[in-house]
């Protein structure tokens, strides 16, 4: 279904820019601390937006708009659907966050991160390198500034400062990949780069030396080793509400592009990125837990984590295709897939609960300020230590089940490589349970050391209620959405 | 495209700069050169300069800077739409306008958050 | 929803709601409503028994539908003769453990009630588990509640201990998981445990996932030399925790063995039944005289508990019908004597705060209805004929002397090391002098202590007096299990 | 001698490795660091106007367009960021960027 | 008898690298000159211009002491200013403090090679025209920049933030009339731009002046006449120089030549600001009247330019000056959002039925 222009392929961009340009708008009228309308119009919005997408998505339909620079396929919709709904939550969470720090006087947080949305929007559905750049570079650029919205907190604008230059930097190498591919292959669309490659006529060590700084790129932005530098200052330093903003929705954004352009277009050069991948995987797994355990800070620790659960997603990805036989990809992709999405879940309840606990002036950012939480909020402490044994991909919550799809596609290429990563993977995560456990401790076993009590506008309480049931209930039913990822892979493939 | 119909400008670019540096080269020549330490001092309205005179300056200079760049690139992506706009018709136009529209949100978002006001 | 649904999901209902009643007021009503729960739970076991029909190796009571259809994962549930008497087990120990905890516990009751009662629903969905993953997830998930129940009710060294056990048994485990998604894949997408049962696999993968088996079940049950982290925990664990660790958490990983080691991997099994075989000489003999010279009663119990479980996996590796069916007795009469062991020292613990066996003396003028108690389970420990201890041990050991004589032999002399550690220990406790202020303080065991302690003792006496109906519902089952084992599943 | 597509890459890499090398081996301004990067973004448009000129095919100068743009709003932005780095610390050192550890 | 003397030129060596390279350097350098001398000429005599001008508005007699009507003045200044001593301040960043004037005059002088004087007559009819002079003319402002901060001097740096921010500011507002007269022109070459505007009906009925693009694009004409001003910094828009606040702004520190420098770059600057608002707005050399066609273009085009530069003159003699919070406020405020709308109106009237410009 090509036509020249399919509007009802970007309805969902339409509707997020326009409702991000009246949202900034309305904003300027509304000078109160609280912006009460701001913040109910953009979860509104948010929340409309994830209907509509979930709508498509589950109509399932393929449609190529704008000669084929956008892509609505199923996938792409269900990522958009989560990823709205994954922004709508971090709103919900990080508005008291952020206006008991002043930053919420500006307004600028609820239309940066709608405008950040739409570059995830935008690398979500983009089926052009142009495309894919630009969406990108519009959520990076919208992350620096929110990542630098408390102006006058030296951590955080060092935090930005990083974010910058190592993000511009990643976008450079993406971007220098992104030549050699259109150099090699005379185009910019995805599906004629795939046809140009698979024609086996283009040089392979051309396409090689492109594929090398793709994957460069594309392991920046998820945030893996060696490319992983940024993510715990960025984590650290960043407000909470922003880093939340920043690890959440472009976790999805980030996979998105990652199938874009190295499953829909460089296929036939699997074994050579699934190589890549499968190298960083393994630094990141084992990096990213090491570095963890030395923490105490906790959101530092969540991005060491984060590192090493991207490695995770890597690994999914890598065992899609064997022996040129591309049979495992539906399975493998779908793993990742479900992956991340858990992942984002996860990630939402988590930095919901540091959000919850630190109150003007205090951050709760160390892991000792969680001390005795259990005894201060057995409720928080349940929902937290349900994240926390999800992460470390412990039975029954659903991190297990994400875990579990990502070995199966692993172990079932029969490959002893695989085998093998299979078992790397599972001892490293051991590790990983030390650390997540050690915080499960600190709730549960210490002392508290203030006894204020919590407190939490009722919509932060509700939802992220929702989220840590979620992150339980899916686990023990996780069958729904695996299905959901099968088939939206599956789709994607088939086209 | 000729590059070499370029040629001109650039030999005048060299010539504008010729033009300079003869004019300062000569004044330099005929000029008295007799330096002293009160003469050569940085104006200070008589006032001994006690510090470097690169302090810092008020934000909106950057912001100015910052917006110039915002609009003179919109105005860039404008130009070939410009010359073109006979061709493109009237989808063109509206494309354009769309355009224009969110850098008009943009333009009044900063203009009601007071960036364009200088007291 | 059959009856093994309402034994797992019974107790882990109750476990919730109890989560809800957070508040210190209602520390009362927290209690019976775990002690109602308990017993709930407990009485939708019994149908399990009395339903079971005998002379059929077959799954009974399955109840089976889609869980996870993407991966063909099944909530399929069904019992056994090996494993019918570990659910009402669990119950059982439920029903003790939470009047245990009745005044002793008084902070966070609602937790430590919901805990347990979750840990048994969990641990009863292990053992009648049979979809792999599923039998994954509930064994994976135990941890959680025993975490938390060691780290937040335990005792000084409470977080290192809590640490140990979770990361030891996690770690077996997670080799495991690996072991099964490759059982999965090779069976052309099935988790099913039976499909798994008539798998052919080769030399090496039997060998292969036999380790990664091995490396969850032996941790759990568990083996020398991964025994280390038992001492520990028990030591630090509150009485509660202590006896279900004892009484049911370690026959998981012997169960495993039965459910998968043996019937999956058969050629390794026998293969490697004689490294099995010496760990678990090492175990009974070594460790029983470890557990001499422990000054720690706990500690004492929990290196007894590393033998007595030695005494099982012997059985299990012998390969013969005695062996295998005295190792599941042994499992079952430990579950009930360890338990009763434990609360022993929690009854002293709770009145003394103290475990070191040198506090102690003279207990039995203070406290004499207690001891009578103790004595009794103390017996049963060292395997004194007409308690349950007696049984399984001398099934094993005949077993074992029907193998190899020299291994029964060696086994036989355990004995005589248990009787005499067990004995010395309650010596030392309750005979002699009075020696200090604290013994002479004592007051004896109130109703509610002696309610729970009568019933762990009539299940004592009544297993060794009439082992009958405990061997009569496995029998065929072994023998099934028998024959897998003895069937090469080369090539 | 005749320019071929082979001296725009190899001139498109040089700059490129040489804006790699401004990233990581600058330890004292940041403005140097912003430029390279801006010199990052033009080493890749570099190729990208010399592919497109020996492809003949115009997508890849559009391209060229749009990462000017990007990089306009991103210098933008980081000079925003560095003003606000400057306002805090009153230095804008690359090695005094360092209360983030861990 | 011009193309005699350049295939003249170009057969007097018979080597390749005369006929390819050099001559056709040497030939476009003869041009420049041709260019530049009367420039030159005409930027000294503009300063005596506007000292007449303004004196005849003030009712004196503006210079008359140095010749005939003072018409030696500018020579005379010139003179005393290449005997000044050229003064480094010792805080100065030696390189940087000469740069700056070079910087100022070169876009000031290299805008007018694609200025075209008359049909064919430009020296570099290049299409991309409009597009050069508004890149060379916006590095004017690093003249401005690098000569404030070269300085060191607190006025200085304080006048270059200021002057720079001014022009980077209206010339936004420039580029926008840039932008509506290409719309409407269709062209970025400037002797396309000026034919454009002898076509039409009012060109046809013999009144070309109505056709010019002043009458339909009124407005942007204004907005762009007083971007122009703001943008050479002249008066009423001269506060970055304003004797009462900054003294000499950026300039401060600069004498002799270097003052001098800035001083020919800033009127270089008004009457390329001038020929360029007669070839966008009104039409170039084009004669507004068929009758008077006999007149030969580029006398049009010099009367039209000196008319343009006599109302900056005039502008500055009748306004107070501004305040600078004033300037960016009608740069930013009021501007922009006329030539915004003014864009749109056009773009919507060329796809109406009354689109006058085919």
């Amino acid at each position: 279904m090509i036509d020249g222009f399919s509007w009802i392929s970007i309805y969902p961009e339409i509707v997020l820019l326009a409702m991000a340009c009246v949202i900034a708008l309305v904003d300027l009228l509304d000078s109160s601390e609280r912006r009460t309308a701001t913040y109910i119009l953009s979860v509104l919005t948010l929340l409309v937006l994830s209907v509509l997408t979930g709508i498509y998505a589950y109509g399932g339909q393929t449609i190529y708009g704008f000669g084929g620079m956008v892509v609505s396929d199923s996938l792409a919709n269900w990522l958009k659907c989560f990823a709205a709904l994954a922004s709508a939550v971090t709103l919900v969470y990080g508005r008291t966050y952020m206006r008991e720090r002043g930053v919420l006087r500006g307004g600028e947080w609820f239309v940066l991160s709608l405008l950040s949305l739409l570059g995830v929007f935008v690398m979500i559905s983009g089926n052009n390198f142009l495309l894919i750049y630009l969406g990108l570079e519009l959520l990076t650029l919208a992350s620096y500034a929110m990542v630098a919205l408390r102006r006058d907190h030296t951590v955080s604008v060092e935090a930005a400062m990083k974010y910058f230059v190592l993000g511009a930097m990643a976008s450079g190498f993406l971007l220098y990949g992104l030549s050699m591919l259109y150099g090699a292959t005379g185009t910019l669309d995805i599906g004629a780069v795939y046809k140009a490659v698979a024609s086996g006529q283009i040089r392979h060590q051309v396409l090689i030396f492109g594929l090398v700084f793709l994957v460069a790129g594309l392991a920046f932005k998820f945030g893996v080793v060696p490319f992983h530098m940024w993510i715990p200052d960025v984590y650290q330093g960043a407000p909470t509400a922003v880093t939340l903003t920043i690890g959440a929705a472009p976790k999805l954004a980030a996979f998105a592009i990652a199938i874009r352009l190295l499953v829909e277009g460089l296929l036939p050069l699997a074994f050579d990125w699934q190589q890549m991948l499968g190298l960083l995987a393994v630094a990141s797994l084992l990096i990213g837990n090491l570095a963890a355990i030395a923490q105490t800070n906790l959101k530092r620790m969540l991005a060491y984590s984060t590192i090493a659960q991207m490695g995770f997603v890597l690994l999914g990805l890598t065992a899609g295709v064997v022996n040129g036989n591309a049979l495992s990809a539906a399975n493998a992709y779908s793993s990742a897939m479900f992956y991340i999405v858990t992942y984002v879940l996860t990630t939402l309840a988590t930095f919901g609960i540091i959000m919850l606990l630190s109150r003007e002036g205090f951050e709760s950012e160390e892991i000792v300020d969680l001390a005795g939480l259990n005894q201060r909020s057995p409720l928080y402490a349940g929902i937290m230590a349900i994240c926390l044994f999800s992460l470390a991909g412990l039975p029954p919550m659903v991190g297990f089940q994400a875990k579990l799809s990502v070995l199966q596609a692993l172990v079932s290429t029969g490959q002893s490589i695989y085998i093998g990563l299979a078992v790397f993977s599972v001892m490293v995560s051991l590790i990983g349970a030390f650390y997540y456990l050690r915080v499960v401790k600190v709730m549960y076993f210490d002392d508290p050391v203030s006894d204020s009590p919590i407190s939490a506008p009722a919509d932060m309480r509700a939802v992220l209620t929702l989220n840590g049931a979620l992150v339980l209930v899916l686990g023990i039913v996780p069958g729904a959405l695996m299905a959901l990822c099968a088939k939206a892979v599956v789709q994607m493939l088939g086209t | 495209m000729n590059l070499a119909q370029y040629l001109p400008v650039l030999l005048f670019i060299l010539v504008g700069l010729a033009v300079g540096a003869l004019c300062l080269g000569m004044g330099a020549f005929l000029g008295p050169n007799r330096p002293d330490a009160a003469k050569n001092s940085p104006y200070e309205c008589g006032f001994e300069a006690f510090e470097d005179a690169r302090m810092k300056f008020d934000v909106r200079y950057y912001l100015v800077a910052i917006l110039f760049i915002l609009f003179d690139l919109e105005i860039a992506f404008l130009f070939p739409w410009a010359v073109a706009l006979k061709d493109v018709g009237l989808t063109g136009f509206i494309a354009v306008v769309i355009f224009l529209a969110i850098l008009v949100v943009g333009f009044v978002y900063e203009w009601k958050k007071g960036a364009l006001d200088w007291e | 929803m059959g009856w093994l649904s309402l034994a797992i999901w019974t107790p882990i209902v109750f476990g919730v709601v109890l989560l809800a009643f957070g508040r210190e007021s209602q520390a009362q009503m927290v209690r019976w409503l775990a002690l109602i729960g308990s017993i709930i739970s407990f009485i939708v076991t019994l149908p399990l028994y009395t339903g079971f029909k005998l002379g059929t190796a077959a799954m009974q009571f399955v109840e089976k539908s889609p869980w996870i259809e993407r991966f063909n994962v099944n909530y399929h549930l069904g019992v056994d003769g090996i494993s019918v008497w570990f659910v009402l087990l669990t119950a059982f120990i439920t029903v003790i453990v939470v009047i245990a905890a009745w005044e002793v516990i008084e902070r966070k009751v609602n937790q430590y009630m919901a805990a347990f009662l979750i840990l048994s629903g969990l641990m009863i969905g292990v053992f009648s588990a049979l979809d792999g993953l599923l039998f994954y997830v509930f064994f994976e998930a135990t941890l959680i509640p025993m975490y938390l129940i060691i780290g937040i009710w335990g005792g000084p060294n409470k977080i290192y201990a809590a640490f140990k056990f979770f990361l030891y048994t996690l770690l077996g485990s997670l080799l495991t998981l690996v072991a099964f998604i490759y059982l999965y894949t090779r069976s052309g997408g099935s988790f099913d445990i039976l499909t798994w049962h008539a798998l052919p696999l080769s030399g090496t993968a039997q060998t292969l996932i036999f380790f990664a088996l091995f490396a969850a079940f032996a941790v759990k049950v568990p083996m020398w030399p991964v025994h280390t982290w038992l001492p520990d925990v028990h030591v630090e664990a509150p009485t509660g925790g202590s006896a279900v660790l004892a009484a049911i958490m370690l026959k998981l990983g012997a169960y495993g063995f039965l459910r998968f080691s043996l019937p999956i991997t058969p050629d390794a099994s026998q293969e490697w039944s004689g490294l099995m075989i010496t760990l678990s000489l090492v175990a009974v003999i070594y460790v029983g005289l470890v557990a001499l010279v422990q000054q720690d009663m706990k500690k004492l119990v929990a290196y007894s508990s590393v033998a007595h479980m030695g005494f099982v996996t012997l059985g299990f590796f012998l390969f013969n019908d005695l062996g295998i069916a005295g190792g599941i007795v042994q499992m079952i009469a430990h579950g009930f004597v360890s338990g009763a062991m434990f609360l022993c020292i929690g009854v002293l613990y709770d009145r003394v705060h103290s475990r070191e066996i040198s506090a102690y003396g003279g207990v039995a003028t203070t406290m004499p209805r207690f001891t009578v108690f103790a004595l009794l389970f103390f017996m049963a420990n060292c395997g004194l004929p007409g308690t349950a201890g007696f049984v399984g041990e001398w099934m094993v050991i005949l077993g074992a002397v029907q193998a190899n004589f020299w291994i029964g032999l060696l086994a036989a002399t355990a004995l005589i090391s248990g009787a005499a550690y067990t004995l010395w220990m309650f010596k030392r406790i309750y005979f002699g002098p009075v020696t200090n202020d604290n013994v002479r303080g004592l007051t004896d065991i109130n109703s509610r202590e002696f309610f729970m302690l009568s019933l762990l003792a009539l299940a004592v006496l009544g297993m060794g007096i009439n082992p009958k109906p405990f061997t009569d519902v496995m029998d065929a089952s072994v023998a099934n299990l028998i024959k897998q084992v003895s069937v090469s599943k080369l090539n | 001698m005749t320019l071929t597509l082979a001296h725009y890459l190899t001139l498109g890499a040089i700059l490129f490795a040489l804006s790699v090398v401004g990233i990581f081996l600058n330890r004292k301004n940041l403005i140097v660091l912003l430029m390279a990067i801006e010199l990052m973004l033009l080493a890749v448009n570099m190729n990208f106007v010399a592919f497109s000129h020996y492809l003949g095919d115009m997508h890849g100068q559009v391209f060229v367009f749009f990462i000017l743009t990007v990089a306009a709003a991103e210098s933008a932005i980081g000079l925003a960021i560095l003003v606000l780095l400057f306002r805090n610390k009153n230095s804008i050192n690359v090695d005094e960027l360092n209360s983030l550890k861990g | 008898m011009i193309d005699a003397l350049y295939n003249g030129g170009l057969n007097l060596f018979a080597a390749t690298w005369w006929s390819q390279l050099a001559w056709p350097v040497i030939w476009i350098m003869m041009k420049i000159v041709v260019i530049l001398l009367p420039l030159m000429g005409a930027v000294a005599y503009l300063t005596l211009w506007e000292r007449k001008l303004l004196g005849w508005m003030q009712v004196r007699h503006g210079p008359n002491r140095v010749g005939p009507f003072g018409l030696l003045q500018p020579i005379a200044d010139a003179v005393k200013l290449l005997t000044k001593e050229i003064i480094q301040p010792t805080a100065a960043s030696k390189g940087l403090f000469l740069l700056g004037p070079l910087m100022a005059i070169m876009p000031a002088l290299a805008a007018w090679a694609v200025i075209p004087f008359g049909p064919e007559v430009a020296l570099a009819n290049v299409n991309a025209g409009l597009l050069l002079v508004m890149a060379i003319t916006s590095i004017e402002v690093y003249g401005v920049i690098i000569a404030g901060w070269s300085s060191n001097s607190k006025y200085a740096f304080l006048g270059a933030l200021r002057a720079s921010a001014q022009m980077v500011s209206y010339e936004i507002a420039m580029g926008f009339c840039f932008l509506v007269v290409l719309m409407v022109s269709g062209s970025m070459n400037l002797t396309e731009i000026v034919l454009a505007q002898g076509r039409g009906m009012a060109a046809d009925g013999g009144v070309g002046l109505l056709s010019w693009n002043w009458l339909p694009l009124l407005p942007i004409f204004v907005v762009y006449l007083i971007s122009g001003v703001a943008e050479t910094n002249r008066h009423p828009f001269d506060v970055v120089e304003g004797e009462a606040e900054i003294v000499a702004g950026h300039m401060v520190e600069y004498s002799g030549m270097g003052f001098a420098v800035f001083f020919l770059a800033e009127y270089a600057s008004m009457w390329l600001v001038s020929i360029l608002a007669v070839i966008m707005f009104l039409g170039g050399w084009l004669s507004p009247f068929a009758a008077l066609d006999f007149i030969p273009g580029w006398i049009w085009l010099a009367i039209k330019t000196f008319a343009v530069v006599s109302m900056f003159i005039w502008i500055r003699a009748t306004f107070p000056r501004f305040r600078y919070d004033q300037i960016m406020r009608l740069g930013w405020k009021i501007f922009i959002p006329v030539t915004l709308v003014w864009l749109l109106v056009v773009g919507a009237w060329m796809h109406t039925p009354w689109n006058i410009w085919h």
